[in-house]
């Protein structure tokens, strides 16, 4: 009897289909592979679980010891948001679930679902040109950074932050062969974004808005000026579902924006929904360094028809193999086709509004937790998006202030150091949310 | 459907979804930094957004609606819909992965878990996780090999990475932009790779070597252990492209045949499904000797919990936020568990079979021919040619595909490397039945007799889509290309 | 597709899905009652089984795919997906009706407050929601008429109810199986329920009124109260069938014009799903007069904790089995909470002028024409006929059904009664914009041109179907009819 | 701006639609409701929650207090069972989800799928008629014992317990204009079903099997030539998941079988899962009295295509309202087709293992349970599947026992008297499940 996933597993009907194809055994598909590197033995694995029943007994015990939070106050680069129902049920269709890298004729409904995608999220940023989804945000932000150094031809990046230590390791692994980064980050030593110059060998600046602290800096249309004083790209990675309401970089001189779209409804799935998007001006210099598959839309032989197809295909490593732009495959598509959705569900007014009451939300709570003793929050004069820093200028220490409070049904922020962690709230978190930690951390923050 | 664009549905008024507003005030932002104007989305209601994205699946053709064979190289299998719930289920879906470590064991078992089971199947002592896909796992193995060499103080002396042909782009590619010079080696005349072309491509500045085998072509080198000799006995490591796993799996694995690294693609060999094009996840594999420099952090078990270990000064830091595609890293591990040693070696057995009875029915059709290797069985996929079929008709293979998909199934026509003229791989995997590759041959050998009996039939194909045929010109052409509604609207409209 | 039975696609040896076996000893059955041979069932893989339904699917029209306005009488509207996931939770879908009460006061609780946003909608003072559709909550309020009649001493005097033509088939149907001699009330010459009719019916004999209203037509009755006067006076009860609710919540209550029973179907009115035809669900909303009558159990509340109270003598018993379609309940109380009282006035009113501005744009098209109540508005729906049409061109009703199809959408051709000649029944709901209703007589007008200027297209429809016209007699002639693979085998295979 | 689910409920939009109507206001539209029965005030409802975020929440604060048990032991007519993902996934698809009444051409794919429901669960009962489902197997039995009074034209029923009393009460009221219902139930006289006698004025007998207390009666193929020896129709409920194990009613004699299709891959979802199956042979003497849609295959123009639409049609309340039997509507047509996958899924052998598996395990339960002291397991002689009676004869009752089992993390039983209650195991239990149950009783039943 064959495995319910195997339909020829079957003795039976394997044998007829041996001998249909005049083979003895199976033995003899593998005549190519010697002897001596064929594994003599069964692999040593656990006894399989054949019965869906018993696999899913099996997963549920293993699932059964993962808590999600109920009120959680964990950002740093995986955000809770809402989910729209209609999203979930989008991305779980089969066919677009099952679908890989079909024809443009047979997936036409892929390709546009994608071609909308890269729109919709033109719209928002303020830029014509918008990639299929590679991996992540790390990943858009190294590439971002190669691009902008293919551009100019320039060996140095100028990372301004704070950035994210996770996301400074990625760039630094990625740009390395053909770049040398500078991180310059104010978090300790009192530098300000202001007081940045930019040098005449500057491939790029980099920098984030929000930034890795949620802060929304002032300075960058003027360091977006300086950069461009000295012909180096301006290069900014953005949380998307904060520009309805905040301005986006492309209208104050971005010339590569990059950014992670898994706040646009997608799952944090214990941080694998990461998405990262590249968007450009439509200049031929910034297309042609896409490593990333880009949709265009065509006219067909039937007037008011739209087909589509990759737009200069011959860029990539599927063409060129070494000499394509870093490379091309399997990235993240369905997540593309997600976002599309969330932003389509949202419209103009929606994201205006989770942009406002996001904003709103975090200046409440920066307001609310400075107001509880032996709690202060850092950056105060400054507009905060989402996330923020607490600091726990108590005996306790930020990561003791986390255990106290899972204890009591909160998962705080991701702790940075001994006295700071870096909490967030979104359009998930209620005024009450808000009034329930603080009412906690006057309780334990001592 | 004939399904118009979504800007196109927009109606002023309408919204898909209400969001929680707020009385609190909201913060006036810096100059420069508030949104002047509101992004220029369509407003729709929450059926219309609905029922465009419902009829826009409905004019895609996934592998749960069509035999899907003709991805070749792609190894399009069945994912199994019980492991779509554990994904979808809260206890994965809405994990933080900051979460403190004791609310989320479960899932960190099952890291671990998979971890083992991988290493079992390849043979390997470590394995990470953390690549988002087949190239991104090709991408870290190369930043390890770069890792390793260094460590060794070789890391400027060692800066070629040598692959061939018929492995998969990415082994040049990413080696490239990894810094590397990439040597390709050609293969000979029977289609395998060329050993004389590695003698003389190995040497002191050779870091790696990076093989896709069984190839796409379907043949598996025979010489394997001799070409990992080789490079090994000039310093290099040995790196294994494992995107073609599925027909070896319990066969021979990355170790036996004595690989220091190697990776797989989860959604092709363990099946977690291809999503228009990812999310998908990678592995990278490797031997104790290459451990210090895996991306971190690793899942460590200390006999009664789970942790991260973040703490590993030699790693080549991170591939991807936090600790990969869990999702499809939870699919993968409830697959491998369904299924046991004997039931991969069935997977790996039956796709064989699969693959070379198919062979046998498309030799049949008049046209088509199996360059290389002749006479020599396939492992799991084949690469074809209509080389004859075009002299005779002057129809191509592209065309050939666009009338294939008007019988509801397809192929694939991007055959990089462009070596086999008027190419088709197909690659049936364990999934399909004898009845379907009877069909999926049976519709090829009427576009075949179309080809050759009413060849314009096959040339202003398709007939049966959604769209007519595209002028594709205009997407080469900077003035004409549009990746946007915005730029349709500025160009086209 | 051109998808096959299920049974042609059987392969001895494959299977669908694994089953726990045990290997503890399986009991001796006693005599003729073990399974001699095993059931006929197709063998198919699991991708087969998925891929067959998938096609399927495909091969159906839901509201989500459609402008779905055809399915007059129906009030097809959109059903919010995020409602399906509190259903598909499974902290409703694997609970047990017979838990203990502690583990379940969530659900219990939707059931208590579903109640009572019912009992405000219908002005009534109890609701039970144990019927499984509009239908078995007629059967249901019938029962408890019986009741109640009994409980004074009437039962064996009263045996009569009357309703009117127009009412739905079930108001008819159910009191008949109930045991009741049904007077059915023909419209008056303008469509109006006859007020003299009904004036010569009602008398001593007379169990209860059930009425319709607005009936399908889309005509409200503007003498309701008089009707139930009429009845109340002889010691009738009137009963308010409301499946055509959705074109006035919140503006009139059948407690307002003096009911003492009436129904909802939650399946059309609150937006839950209507599933290939159910599971539907229904709720019988009485006053206090005939609460004692109501099935069993009731949801109650003691201030602290949500109980069932099962010990209800006079009650009628069991309708359905423990709670009713609860699926459906939970999913119409989302619903409504997503509403409010605003919201539930903008779908009755937002369907009405829906209703009415797609009556203006259909009224213009050639042949068709709305009978009765001339001049006035209609509320949610409207039946019009394609009399002179079929006159000018000799295309019935049906085929322009037909025709509608192969442009991505349909109309119903069950108009019981069948009263108005070429019968066509619209109703638009709140759920679709004026591009969809524009579209929607569109397509009309078009197959109406159609009709008159080239008859044979209409006349051969469909021509984009998934098949082509079938040979009906043959369901209706037991020799042939065949309503399993079994019977298709013996008689038509 | 409107409400998502109502695309014209903007002022403006509405607004616009009115002119094109001529209508000054929607008031216009309801000018035929008199004023004196219109509500002249806002219903009195909750506030809506109007963003999606927030219904969720309100909703999880509410199905936070269910709690699916852990481990349970009910039955009772709601089954616990494997859920195959596929039949989930095929519930889910929208089409199917949102499908209603269309016409066989464009809803070709629900005929189609309905039809092969029918003929799936034909085979399984060695039938040739299987109705679209009815409401549940209360209806289906109150139905199947009305349409065997049709086809016999006689008043008595004799219902042969023991029989589910809320069963019994729908039977009763639903029957009750036409029929006169006797019920025999052995479970406390010591009546046995061998020692009933059929009379001549009787309808039909109606029996189960399994009974509602899980006995298959060894009596069954009797009392079938009993009924048939006076003309009487043997009219049978049973548990369609017996199936692969157990002998159809039909091989036995039943004329008419009826029953619930909720095991077979339907969630229980608080009992809103079941649905009724009514099957008979294919003679148009009983053909003619199902009031349900028949769903038959016809030929269509094309040779090898087929079509499906309604067998004899005008048998129904639709063609004839009152002259109809009974009523036809909206019932369970999705259980239906969850069914029928459920049915392909496990094919001949699925259904054979989960019968015998289904058997044995119970077998096991008695027998474990019978060993703990203060317990007896009564009916030991005969065959039981899934449900059996559990007796407590200490001095706790089964309701004090229930309340025990709960506090160590077990659901127990239906309580059906102060000594008894009917357990059940099913194919989700595994052999542990059931030692740990003893083990506890073993403490607890006192």
């Amino acid at each position: 009897m064959g495995h319910p996933y195997i339909p020829n597993s079957d003795p039976e009907i394997r044998k007829r289909m041996l001998a249909a194809v005049g083979a003895a055994s199976v033995e003899e598909f593998y005549a190519d592979i010697p002897d001596a590197i064929r594994l003599h033995r069964p692999l040593d694995l656990p006894a399989p679980l054949r019965s869906e029943a018993e696999l899913v007994r099996h997963m549920d015990r293993l699932l059964s010891r993962n808590k999600p939070a109920e009120l959680s106050f964990l950002g740093a680069g995986c955000y809770q948001h809402h989910l729209p129902a209609v999203v979930e049920e989008i991305a779980n269709r089969s066919e677009f679930l099952t679908a890989y890298a079909g024809e443009p004729y047979e997936d036409h409904g892929r390709f546009q679902a994608l071609w909308e995608y890269q729109s919709l999220m033109g719209e928002l940023l303020e830029l014509d040109v918008v990639n299929v989804p590679t991996y992540d945000g790390f990943q858009a932000a190294g590439t971002a950074l190669r691009m902008a150094g293919r551009v100019t031809g320039r060996r140095r990046l100028l990372v301004v932050g704070p950035v994210d230590p996770d996301k400074v390791s990625k760039i630094v692994d990625f740009v390395r062969p053909d770049h040398d980064v500078e991180v310059l980050d104010g978090t300790h030593d009192g530098w300000q974004v202001a007081d940045l110059v930019v040098g005449a060998d500057v491939a790029a600046v980099y920098i984030e808005a929000p930034n890795y602290h949620g802060v929304l800096d002032a300075a960058l249309p003027t360091l977006a000026e300086r950069a461009h004083a000295v012909g180096a790209l301006f290069v900014v990675g953005c949380n998307p579902i904060s520009l309805g309401a905040v301005a986006s970089p492309a209208s104050y001189g971005a010339d590569i924006v990059c950014g992670d779209i898994q706040p646009l409804g997608i799952p944090m799935s214990f941080g694998g929904g990461n998405a990262g998007f590249i968007a450009t001006r439509d200049e031929e210099r910034l297309v042609r360094e896409f490593p990333s598959r880009l949709f265009g839309v065509v006219p067909t032989v039937v007037e008011g028809e739209y087909g589509f197809g990759d737009v200069f295909y011959d860029r990539t490593s599927f063409a060129l193999r070494e000499e394509g732009k870093e490379w091309v495959g399997t990235a993240s598509a369905l997540n593309g086709i997600m976002a599309g959705v969330y932003l389509a569900l949202m419209g103009p007014r929606g994201m205006r509004e989770i942009g406002e009451t996001i904003l709103a939300l975090t200046a409440y709570a920066r307001e609310r937790l400075a107001a509880v003793p032996s709690v202060t929050v850092p950056n105060a004069s400054s507009v905060s998006f989402a996330d923020f820093v607490v600091r726990f200028t108590g005996s306790r220490t930020a990561a003791e202030i986390n255990t106290l409070l899972l204890e009591r049904g909160i998962q705080g922020g991701k702790v940075l150091s001994d006295t700071d962690a870096l909490f967030c709230v979104t359009e998930v978190h209620a005024r009450e949310d808000v009034d329930r930690l603080a009412a906690v951390l006057e309780e334990i923050a001592k | 459907w004939d399904e118009p664009l979504i800007f196109e549905l927009t109606s002023p008024g309408e919204r898909g979804v209400g969001v929680p507003v707020t009385d609190l005030p909201v913060p006036a932002l810096p100059a420069g930094l508030a949104r002047a104007e509101a992004p220029r989305l369509p407003e729709m209601s929450q059926p219309h957004v609905l029922r465009h994205y419902m009829r826009l699946s409905q004019e895609t053709l996934g592998v749960d609606l069509n035999v899907d064979v003709g991805q070749g190289t792609c190894t399009m299998k069945y994912s199994p819909k019980v492991n779509d719930s554990f994904v979808r289920d809260p206890r994965i879906a809405s994990l933080h992965p900051l979460q403190d470590e004791g609310t989320v064991q479960g899932v960190l078992e099952i890291l671990y878990r998979l971890e083992g089971l991988l290493k079992e199947i390849s043979g390997m002592d470590r394995v990470s996780l953390q690549p988002a896909s087949g190239s991104s796992a090709i991408y870290a193995n190369v930043s390890m090999i770069r890792a390793y060499h260094a460590s060794r103080g070789e890391g400027e002396l060692r800066d070629e990475i040598i692959t061939t042909q018929f492995s998969h782009p990415t082994n040049a590619a990413a080696p490239k932009t990894a810094g590397y010079r990439v040597i390709t080696l050609m293969p000979d005349a029977d289609g395998y790779p060329d050993i004389e072309a590695l003698r003389a491509a190995v040497g002191p500045r050779t870091a790696a070597l990076l093989i896709t085998n069984p190839e796409d072509t379907g043949i598996f080198n025979p010489r394997i252990e001799e070409f990992v000799r080789l490079v090994h006995e000039v310093g290099g490591l040995c790196c294994y492209d494992q995107a073609n796993a599925n027909g070896i799996l319990g066969i021979t694995r990355a170790r036996d045949a004595g690989f220091d690294l190697c990776h797989f693609n989860l959604h092709k060999t363990f099946s977690t499904p291809h999503m228009c094009g990812g999310p998908a996840a990678g592995a990278s594999a490797v031997t104790s000797a290459l451990e210090p420099f895996l991306p971190r952090p690793t899942i460590e078990f200390d006999g009664s919990r789970y942790y991260v270990d973040d703490d590993r000064p030699e790693s080549i830091g991170k591939i991807r936020p936090f600790y990969g595609v869990v999702s499809n890293l939870v699919r993968a591990y409830a697959w491998i568990m369904a299924l046991g040693a004997q039931g991969l070696r069935d997977v790996a057995e039956t796709s064989v079979l699969n693959n070379n009875y198919l062979i046998s029915k498309v030799l049949e059709i008049k046209g088509v021919s199996l360059p290389y290797a002749r006479g020599r069985r396939r492992v799991e996929q084949a690469r074809y040619s209509w080389e004859k079929l075009n002299a005779d008709t002057g129809i191509h293979s592209e065309q050939i595909g666009y009338r294939v998909a008007d019988f509801g199934t397809h192929y694939w026509t991007s055959h990089h490397p462009y070596l086999v003229p008027e190419p088709m791989t197909l690659e049936p995997t364990e999934s399909y039945s004898q009845a379907d590759l009877d069909e999926y041959a049976r519709i090829l050998a009427e576009v075949a007799r179309e080809a050759y009996e009413e060849p314009e039939t096959v040339r202003t194909a398709p007939h049966n889509g959604p769209i007519h045929s595209m002028r594709d010109a205009s997407l080469e052409d900077p003035g004409t290309w549009a990746v946007t509604w915005r730029a349709y609207r500025r160009k086209l409209a």
